[in-house]
């Protein structure tokens, strides 16, 4: 009996949990709508900005969204080709030497509480040391500096829970540490994978401070990646800060905007990996 | 003489100060099968490990002494760990199919050796899911998740998954242990036509399924060798205590 | 042709070992690098003043000389403490019902919820704070708890904070607990065991290791957040003594006056000491946490 | 390192990026061969951009420190803005706010006390309504510029310190008994002139006579502010000046041109923005630096 | 009549309509050892998890028919299964020993049924632990970590967790699978020991084994039920072609 009741306490009290993130998620979103939904048009989406776009007039952030996606895969990209590796070898080619694990996993730990700021600041140094201007290349290394700890970490943590016995008949079957990583574990952490990517892109897509510095904002579409670009949180950071309100609209406009291309990077990526999915232990 | 294709040197294994194998002292004839008994604990699944230096894994154990395979010592650390494995196909006692389908954990060892071709693949996955007896139960759902599959069905697609890397050396561990008497049968059979090509190490229980199969009996308990011989010798002729009980109690 | 394939099977083991090695090297080198640099950056500041007078000290008056980090730090160790408060017990017990009691599509709702809420950007959650988050404390909360409050506190910025930490830690916690093998909670309960008592004793013991990494990440994650928590949580430089009053944590510092700032070589160094001070506040914690866990593990 | 003859990047405060973006446009239309490359990144950004050469034009909105003017660089005024005390439209004390004024030495002690002064007691009358005091977090021109009127540094006055000028406009609409300050443009609309719901100017008694007079009157909608600050009847500081800022005299007919059109034809769009234009003879002085 | 403890009805179990059992009629008496046997994958392990309704835990397993125990339909929605399962401890094919130490895997059992006094667990854990055989192995590292024994090991750790919560029915998916037969033998006799106050139901292999411990032999196959009846029925008058088949392999 007494079983029961705390059973059931503490199911209520998960339900009460999961519903109040849902609900502060459904506030978040709703104010973004509330706010900006009559601010989005075809324009906003289709334009750059237009003369007088920061008075309130004509044009929109196209140049912003297309930075954004540059930026945000760009750095997503090289995150994975930096990151799969190094979470996959902690747990397989170096599982072995458990002390560097540790200390590796400590550092990258230590990185996640670096404000992204600090990573601006940091990739600024450079730049200035390299005589660089801001531009969307240093713009993705920056954000990448940035979201690979993140990538990693998540990474690791689902790898870390596959059992070791995988480890043992992938081994026996003669496959090198590789293919072992590469065939087996990066499969059956495929879902995690995925979360982890989304979880790297969505902070590297949304972030403002690390580009501030390192990709400029202009308003024009980047050409190449040695000029700098306009990203969508820093177009919203602007805008928020302009006394025009109908500018201040825009900027939740554009929040909304990043949330549905957001939305859309999570629903196809998911949907392409369900099929995946079945095989995993 | 005969021709050893695996040599034990003084092999100890300690975790913690405790031995799990001490002074382990094996030849193993060369398309032979040799056969390990002992009861549960005594340390037949360690001593299989360590000829495929799966025991690198676990860094708690201590190692000491020579595993020589074909004369080469497996732990001087310039041997390459994945040809010797590749040699040496272990079917370990707790199932684990790769997070893979069905044909894929089988073609999974081919394509490591290369092999690519599509009609070539087909017809090996087919031919080692028959030698393991697996094949009419799963020919239908070839590209199913194979995580699903009953315990029994697991163990047949790891060891149908070990035939197809076609190693010399097969180390089984209680391949049998969760079939049926049917199927047993059939792996037997398929033991016994491989010793022509293979040597065969074999972990089992079931002294019937032994005294079927082996050329070459080790007796293990504790972490020793107690006795080793022929069948003849070990289950008509046995001199320690220990195995004279082991034998009576399995019938 | 085997021939062929093993040497070429031998280059790709070759190159995608070396370009472990390579980005593993570079994952080391990286925080040591960060971490170098913002003592070279801070340095005009430790060399000029003790570090124990600048971590000591209340008295924070950069353009006048003085440098006192102690209200700083404080704060941001509040701030950090109250937001995984208020986050980690919601994440764990979502975590748990999401993998365990939910219907499977709430689940894969949640996923969705997760990649959004990382990808919103941190402007965006300190104007929603400002616009939901601060009058509701302000009006709301602060007088039933006999405070006059103007909203921006300590308490704003631990709840914007514990919001965006929701999807790293959520998350984390999620597949720890997904990845758990089914049979653990098949012997578990065939033992007679509830289901929540399985929870309790199987699958919390199991994740472990991950649930507390999983926390550790999200606290870290609050310790190093910036602009969203400047926007709520009233920037003045003092000692908290409750909840409804203004705190002014160490990223806060950096991101109000880096930009503007940085051509002053003593403020510009003043601000990395900051970032150096959450380095070494998160490796502390860090060091903290791993021994309880290896502690435990003994 | 400088730039090449027909690309001009500019860099620095944001509270100039908009104007900034404005005069860039207007003058491509007049230049279509020239490139610009505007960012924005705070006021010391834009100076550690120039000096290192990564930008050509600073963007700068508040005085040079003694540090940074030792650095050689030369400053263009090239457009005026003023800091305003704010209240809340809520303020049950408004009347007599409008009515008197606080003088510069209550609105030093309101910053500098740091709390427990009654809006009663600065307007003698009673009410025990203790004035919530806000500030400016970021480093910004406009606290800078405030605090130099109460005679300090932006670290000395204290206050809630919000983020940014908006976050200070709403900040103070929603306190009924805050007070704080904001750039003119933040607080009148420049498109009706009038002032933003929600917030109100308080009137500075500059001859300390307890009585807004009939010239500290001024306050009423945008015109008569802008007037007001372009003639010298708003105080400055907390008037004051922004600037273009160069590494050194500029050299690059490109740019020399193009600041030659910003405080010339370029001013015309001053206005607009909601930044005051500068005085005739300021703009004289301006250009001569280019000479 | 006998005594029927369990009666199963018509049970139906399927997943992406392919059935996996098929209209399962059984009826399995008190106090007595029924056991199951059948060729690998043909719905053995699936069956017995209906019993004590483990299949809740994969969702996609369609479920039809009714299982009653003691008269109640444990599908039942407003059936408490936790009740339920207590009554009946199942021992999993592959054996999983929980994330804690030997010891607490024994008494986590007792402690959920509320037994805290200390010397009385202590003493449960010896006796449980000497009851499946493995009391001697681990008696000096009962704190040290359950994950690292021998499979053999945790199969009978696993069998002491299971008797020591005292159920009515015991539930045993091939217990033997991975012991040598000194351990078999115990673990027998403690089964027919268990008989006097429990109902068992046995899955094995090993035909010898069925033979000593039956009261009641069902032979599957492919999901049905194919024969049933007395382990002299059964074994010395098969009717089916499979049956016979399968005796035969069996030796
Ligand atoms: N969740 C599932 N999804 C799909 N197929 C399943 C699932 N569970 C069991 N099966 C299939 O159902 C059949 C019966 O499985 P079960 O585990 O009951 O066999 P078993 O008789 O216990 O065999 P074994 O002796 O090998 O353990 C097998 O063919 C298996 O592949
Ligand atoms: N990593 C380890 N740490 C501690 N003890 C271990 C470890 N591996 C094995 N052992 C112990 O060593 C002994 C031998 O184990 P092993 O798995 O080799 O036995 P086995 O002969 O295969 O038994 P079974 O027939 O039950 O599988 C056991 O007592 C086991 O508990
Ligand atoms: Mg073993
Ligand atoms: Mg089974
Ligand atoms: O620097 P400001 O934002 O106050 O102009």
């Amino acid at each position: 009996m007494k079983k029961k009741i705390e059973e059931q306490f503490f199911l209520w009290l998960m339900r009460l949990a999961t519903g109040s993130v849902m609900f502060v998620f459904a506030i978040l979103l709703l104010v973004i709508i509330k706010k900006g939904w009559h601010a989005v048009s075809w324009q906003i989406i289709s334009e750059v900005p237009q003369g007088g776009f920061y008075f309130g007039k004509a044009g929109g952030i196209f140049n912003a969204i297309i930075g954004s996606l540059y930026l945000a895969f760009g750095s997503t990209f090289l995150a994975v080709i930096i990151g799969l590796p190094v979470a996959l070898g902690m747990n397989i080619q170096f599982a072995r030497n458990k002390r560097f694990v540790r200390i590796l996993r400590f550092l990258l730990d230590a990185l996640w509480g670096v404000p992204s700021i600090v990573f601006g600041v940091f990739g600024f140094a450079l730049m200035t040391y390299f005589h660089l201007r801001a531009s969307l290349l240093a713009g993705i290394i920056t954000v990448a500096l940035f979201i690979t700890p993140i990538f990693i970490r998540a990474l690791d943590e689902v790898i870390r829970t596959i059992p070791e016995g995988l480890l043992e008949a992938s081994f026996s079957l003669g496959a090198t540490q590789t293919r072992t990583a590469y065939s087996v574990f990066f499969r059956q952490a495929l879902p995690g994978f995925i979360t982890a990517v989304l979880l790297a892109f969505g902070r590297g897509i949304g972030d403002a401070a690390s580009v501030l510095f390192t990709a400029g904002y202009t308003d024009s579409i980047p050409h190449s990646v040695n000029e700098p670009t306009a990203t969508l949180p820093l177009a919203i950071f602007f805008q928020l800060s302009s006394p025009i309100p109908e500018v201040k609209q825009r900027a939740y406009a554009a929040a909304l905007i990043l949330t549905g291309i957001i939305l859309f990077i999570s629903i196809v990526s998911r949907l392409f990996t369900k099929k995946y999915k079945k095989n995993i232990l | 003489m005969t021709d050893n294709i695996i040599h034990i040197k003084g092999l100890n294994v300690q975790v913690d100060n405790k031995s799990i194998l001490k002074n382990i002292n094996l030849k193993v004839p060369r398309n032979k099968i040799t056969v390990l008994l002992g009861p549960s604990g005594c340390g037949k699944t360690t001593l299989l490990k360590c000829l495929n230096r799966l025991t690198d894994l676990q860094p708690q154990l201590q190692l000491e002494g020579e595993v020589l395979i074909e004369g080469e010592n497996i732990f001087h650390p310039k041997q390459d760990i994945t040809l010797i494995r590749q040699k040496m196909g272990l079917l370990s006692q707790k199932p684990f199919p790769l997070p893979m389908s069905i044909y894929k954990n089988i073609t999974y060892g081919l394509k490591i050796k290369g092999i690519r071709d599509k009609v070539l693949l087909n017809a090996r996955v087919e031919q080692h899911l028959r030698d393991a007896g697996l094949w009419e139960e799963v020919k239908d759902r070839l590209h199913a998740t194979s995580t699903k599959l009953s315990i029994g069905q697991q163990q047949r697609l790891c060891l149908a998954r070990g035939l197809a890397v076609g190693p010399e050396i097969i180390l089984a561990d209680e391949p049998t242990s969760a079939l049926d008497p049917i199927s047993s049968k059939k792996i037997e059979e398929k033991f016994l036509e491989l010793k022509e090509e293979y040597t065969l190490i074999i972990v089992t229980h079931i002294l019937r399924q032994a005294k079927r199969l082996a050329d070459n009996v080790v007796f293990m308990y504790f972490g020793e060798i107690v006795e080793q011989g022929t069948p003849d010798e070990i289950f008509n002729n046995p001199q320690s205590e220990i195995l004279k009980e082991y034998l009576r109690s399995g019938h | 042709m085997t021939i062929l394939f093993t040497i070429r099977q031998k280059w790709v083991d070759r190159i995608s070992n070396g370009w472990l090695n390579a980005v593993t090297f570079f994952m080391l080198l990286l925080p040591l690098a960060i971490g170098l640099g913002l003592v070279i950056e801070s340095f005009p500041l430790l060399h000029k003043y003790a570090f124990t007078q600048l971590i000591g000290s209340s008295d924070w008056s950069p353009m006048d000389g003085k440098f006192g980090f102690y209200d700083f730090i404080v704060g941001s160790l509040w701030i950090t403490l109250l937001s995984f408060f208020l986050s980690a017990p919601v994440c764990l017990l979502t975590a748990i019902y999401l993998t365990q009691y939910a219907p499977g599509w709430l689940m894969k709702l949640m996923y969705f919820v997760i990649d959004v809420l990382a990808g919103i950007p941190s402007v965006v959650y300190g104007a929603w704070g400002v616009l939901v988050i601060v009058p509701l404390i302000g009006a709301y909360v602060a007088p039933i708890f006999g405070f006059a409050s103007t909203g921006y506190c300590l308490l704003s910025g631990g709840v914007v904070l514990a919001i965006m930490s929701v999807p790293y830690m959520l998350n984390m916690l999620m597949e720890v607990l997904l990845n758990i093998p089914v049979e653990l909670k098949e012997a578990s309960l065939s033992l007679g065991a509830t289901y929540w008592e399985t929870i309790k004793h199987v699958l919390l013991k199991q994740g472990k290791s991950g649930i507390i990494a999983a926390l550790n990440l999200g606290i870290s994650k609050a310790l190093g957040e910036t602009i969203a928590v400047l926007m709520v949580v009233g920037n003045v430089v003092q000692v908290p003594h409750n909840i409804f009053q203004a705190a002014y944590p160490l990223p806060a510092l950096i991101a109000n006056n880096y930009g503007d700032m940085m051509s002053i070589p003593m403020y510009a160094s003043a601000l990395m000491l900051s970032a150096l001070l959450l380095f070494i506040i998160i490796i502390l914690f860090n060091i903290l946490t791993n021994a309880l866990v290896y502690q435990r593990n003994k | 390192n400088s730039a090449n003859d027909n690309s001009i990047s500019i860099s620095g405060a944001f509270a100039l990026y908009p104007l900034g973006i404005k005069w860039t446009e207007q003058y491509k239309k007049l230049h279509p061969t020239i490139r610009f490359n505007v960012s924005a990144g705070g006021a010391g950004k834009g100076l550690t951009d120039v000096i290192a050469g990564a930008a050509d034009i600073a963007m700068f909105s508040r005085e040079l420190t003694p540090e940074e003017t030792r650095k050689g660089v030369v400053l263009f005024a090239v457009a005026k803005d003023a800091v305003v005390p704010t209240f809340s439209t809520k303020n049950p004390y408004s009347n007599l706010i409008h009515h008197k004024g606080l003088t510069q030495d209550q609105l030093k002690a309101i910053y500098f006390s740091g709390g427990n002064i009654t809006w009663g007691s600065l307007l003698d009358t009673i009410g025990k309504d203790n004035i919530s005091v806000y500030t400016r977090s970021d480093a910004a021109g406009a606290a800078d510029t405030w605090a130099a009127y109460l005679g300090g540094k932006q670290s000395n006055i204290k206050g809630t310190g919000i983020y940014g000028d908006p976050g200070l406009a709403d900040a103070i609409a929603n306190s009924i008994f805050g007070i704080g300050f904001n750039n003119v443009a933040y607080v009148y609309d420049v498109n009706t002139g009038r002032k933003r719901p929600g917030i109100d100017v308080v009137p500075i008694d500059r001859n300390n006579n307890r009585m807004i007079d009939a010239d500290e009157n001024f306050y009423n909608n945008t015109d008569s502010i802008l007037a007001a600050i372009s003639d010298g009847r708003y105080p400055s500081p907390p008037a004051r000046n922004l600037y273009f800022l160069t590494k050194g005299k500029p050299t690059n007919t490109a740019i020399i041109s193009f600041l030659k059109w910003v405080l010339t034809d370029g001013q015309q769009y001053v206005k607009a923005a909601g930044y005051v234009p500068l005085p005739k003879e300021k703009i004289k002085e301006q250009i001569e630096q280019l000479n």
